[in-house]
């Protein structure tokens, strides 16, 4: 607990988290620091690039791991049974509204690209080690869940609506060529192919200054998420609450499978931080295509005003503690 | 001629694409990342979600192929959100 | 229905928002950062100074409703730079 | 009054705005980087070529000022890409 | 006199200055290099965040100097005067043309975060000492000058147009929270409190490549004077010339008070820089919503073609030789 | 030969280049990597502000070369003869049609900035040594071949078309003021005049990530060329086929007159790449607006989304190994 309190302190004396609240603070009293789209963007490529290239490269060193097998059965189980207890919870706090269930489930079955980077610099940052391959588990978990939340719908579903039929197919593809998964997976298999050689040139660029380039994109998703949570009042109390607990209660389920098959602390608790995390990039415009009915406002200020700050800033420290007390 | 001009979920567009190239407009155009209010409050268009973003699009043609085009929309906008103008044009070239 | 277009100084939108959604507009509609010329010559617009910048306001509503705003925002146009156009357009959705 | 909408192609809005600024239009509004579809098919826009990127220009005039530009801006169209629209307009300030 | 010309052809070595002459020149000469926006304005952000980082991180080392009440109380004083001064100056230089005479009385009085910046690494660059906390001093005195002249004005105005008043807390709102007060407050907290640990995680973005950052963003800095260089016939001669003396003068008003309470010397030319400097973000938007009827033209181009190439290319130099003779 | 597979190998390992093949599938499978038009503009610039600068930093070492007078007729050599040959080639083709004759050849008389920094960073990874000076005749090579392709137009065309006639002033100017002409030449004599200390100031910035920024700058060229390779068909076979002759038509003319005049291995190669490559921004832009009745489809397609990938991936290792053999 004392151990759990420090993480939480180390975690609060990161730059990134602190330009995180700084960027929530600047939103909320409409201070008008805008860092332009086109730069989000290309962030956003960066840390993905950055990621994968390292994972890759880092991976070519150390071999594949025996666990990688178990592992991508885990990032499977997580992502049906994540999405599974958010439906339900949502479906019967909302009175049988199987739509928005369906919207909110696939927000938190699906994952967070950032919160996974933020969470392997704080890993970094306490020097713990995680197997390399967790990148591609980060890429596998995007899509399981949206697909998995469209068909509890379509399961409940009566009224058989015209839109949903007729892009379910765009739906499909979005999810095995996303752009997200392209990247990280590319530049996983480039980081394996070019070794030591290939990360020389490249990684003055996209490793050394990784960490200060997380920091400005946290800045900007401080102001995203400030921007956000003036909608709170729409979303109501009780699924501003739900929005903390599904990271605690999912984080849990990823760390308690991960650590039953006998991954390292630090990949444990990057599962757990995968399980917890929602995402707010490829599930929205999936589920906005997919399930227009439900209300956009709920999903997104859940998945990224409430969950995505309180895994930054409290849940990564959290499911690294319950990780090592579980080694 | 008319000239259509609708406001649209930039989720939504492609699909619009598809459905009036396959009506067969003459042409299109569309102003990228438009902002607003509406029925449904104000556009919050945030960097990195797509959701709450807008375009604009413009399709000038004769009223017959409009007509067609506005009937085959008017669905969209039970479930998205968005508006449709329709107004009188000379198209020149 | 009616169509008012304004073409707006950003240093001003602001402030045009808050009076038109005083009044009570159905809706609007921004393109952003437009260039032009007029009045007070070519727009030259810096990208570190906002001023120079400048919008393009697209608002549908009924005539009552645009005659009022179009009194209420005239006053601004002694002061700042930009243009109004009115035309008529029939609203589908 | 007569509004003139103008898409036409990146490289050539230099030579338009000589064109209709020596005519003497009293002003003129540009919409950058419209994408869309036309004769010539799909506008494909390349971050680095400028060749297939759109602009939109709006001219609000007089009919005799609007005709005066039509006239001149025609033959443009035989070589390059793009499309006129006129309507009615009402120009308040 | 040989020193000073030493220090002037030193400047003209800095990569950052030669590129601002050619953003310059190549604008002239109608040669289309264009810097998008968004660029320019992450570039902005980056240097703020920056060299407010720096400054309060070493802060958190040196500790805070006796100075600071003194500087802070220094800060004032330039804001107040500066402003005056330009405002009596255009008053009669424009036959009591109060409205533009506050307008440009605002620029003057308030400072230019690049030039401040660029300052910083003219000083660096020959390794001269100033004190940290001089960053705080940059984001207090953006504001106040605006206010000031704009009471000024509000004094000498009897017709008391609408716009103004309504207008008015908006600017006071602005003058508080303007983006780049959070930015720099932020960014000098946060690297106060993160010390060491946070310093060496995100350096090599925020500090190692800030030459080359400030050298591009000048670039651009001399590309948009060029073009507003053009607009120099619609300003007239007269205010052509009192764009070059407001510097001179008011800077030599910085120096002398700041060597007048013996501040050391890096520290005493960054607050003549500061009161030579005018402002071409905050000022002129304030300004424009504010009186309107005040000609942009007129406090634009002096403050960004004329004032501001002059502080980087010959002023920053001019200001260092007089405190280092004022030592 | 063996060697050149060897060549081509090492060139494959290459992230820049693995990356640019990433680009290419991923819009080929529709992917929605989006990387925004203001931060393909400004890596760009990077990059031409990079290589230039490098440059002249280099000549202010090694002092001016002997070669450079030799060079500089060379450079000019290549571009009438390469222009020429592509006029004709086409004129007979596509049965007297000079107007796409004259446009096509104003792109492969011209040059590709990225092509030509692509080859320097092949030759910087396997240690082979070039004159800085190059960069110089990159700079020189952008312009001649569209004149020289716009006055072969002019004498073949009869009916004297209007809009020729009212642009061909722009054309000059554009081609002598072109921006990224200025750029290339303005860092190169900033590299020249600021020496070490100036470099040391911004290498961090403009050299040390240099390799990294290229990588994702040919990922997204390879997905324009995979958007472009699209409109394949409307180009037909024909021009397909000569879109992959000419490079290594003009790439061996360029060797060989580089190497007749007893360049080094590095240079060579180099003006192999320069006379192979074709340009796409300067080349487009001016010949839509001076030949606007050509068929940008030709043009574009060709140089864009063969040519540019040919030389890329095949054409830098095959003129390597032809000037090595020839050395
Ligand atoms: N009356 C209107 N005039 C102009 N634009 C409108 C109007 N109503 C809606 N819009 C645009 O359409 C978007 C969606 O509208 P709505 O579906 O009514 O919320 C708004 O954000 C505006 O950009
Ligand atoms: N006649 C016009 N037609 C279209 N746009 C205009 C016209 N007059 C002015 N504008 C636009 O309004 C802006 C300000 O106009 P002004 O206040 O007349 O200088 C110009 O920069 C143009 O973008
Ligand atoms: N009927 C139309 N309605 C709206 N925009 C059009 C129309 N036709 C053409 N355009 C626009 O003009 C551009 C060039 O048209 P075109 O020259 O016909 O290929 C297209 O890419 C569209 O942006
Ligand atoms: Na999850
Ligand atoms: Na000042
Ligand atoms: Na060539």
């Amino acid at each position: 607990m004392n151990e759990l309190l420090l993480n939480g302190f180390s975690n609060l004396n990161n730059p990134a988290i602190l330009f995180f609240v700084l960027g929530f603070i600047a939103s909320i009293i409409r201070s008008d620091i805008k860092i332009p789209e086109s730069i989000v963007k290309i962030l956003s490529i960066y840390l993905m690039i950055s990621i994968g290239y390292k994972g890759g490269f880092e991976i070519s060193h150390s071999g594949m791991s025996d666990d990688l097998l178990k592992s991508f059965f885990i990032s499977l189980v997580i992502s049906v049974t994540t999405t599974t207890i958010v439906f339900i919870t949502i479906y019967h706090l909302l009175k049988k509204d199987f739509l928005n269930a369906g919207a909110i489930a696939a927000h938190y079955g699906s994952v967070s690209v950032v919160t996974f980077i933020t969470a392997v610099s704080f890993l970094d940052k306490i020097g713990v080690e995680y197997n390399s391959y967790i990148v591609g588990m980060l890429a596998i978990m995007e899509s399981p869940a949206i697909l998995i939340a469209l068909l509890l719908v379509k399961f409940f579903n009566k009224s058989n609506s015209n839109t949903e039929v007729t892009n379910i197919k765009e739906i499909f593809k979005e999810a095995l060529f996303n752009g997200s998964i392209v990247l990280l997976f590319g530049s996983l298999l480039i980081g394996f192919v070019t070794g030591s050689k290939g990360y020389n040139l490249i990684s003055p660029f996209f490793v050394t200054p990784f960490q200060g380039v997380l920091t400005l994109f946290l800045l900007e998703m401080g102001m995203i998420a400030g921007k956000r949570i003036e909608e709170f009042k729409k979303v109501g109390l009780k699924l501003g609450i739900v929005a903390v607990f599904f990271p605690i209660i999912n984080g849990i389920i990823g760390v308690l499978l991960a650590s039953f098959i006998g991954l390292n602390l630090g990949t444990t608790t990057l599962f757990g931080v995968l399980a917890a995390s929602s995402s707010y990039i490829a599930a929205p415009a999936a589920v906005r295509l997919a399930l227009p009915q439900a209300n956009p406002i709920y999903y997104i200020t859940m998945s990224l005003a409430i969950t995505f700050p309180f895994n930054i800033i409290l849940g990564i420290p959290l499911y690294y503690s319950l990780s090592s007390m579980l080694q | 001629m008319k000239k259509l001009e609708i406001i649209i979920e930039s989720v939504e567009l492609n699909n619009m694409r598809t459905i009036i190239e396959k009506i067969g407009v003459s042409g299109y155009t569309i102003v990228k990342d438009v902002a607003g209010m509406g029925k449904h409050g104000k556009s919050v268009s945030t960097s990195l979600v797509d959701v709450g973003e807008y375009h604009l699009l413009i399709i000038v043609d004769n009223e017959n192929i409009i007509n067609h085009v506005v009937e085959n929309l008017k669905p969209l906008f039970k479930n998205y959100s968005g508006v449709m103008f329709l107004s009188d044009v000379v198209k020149i070239t």
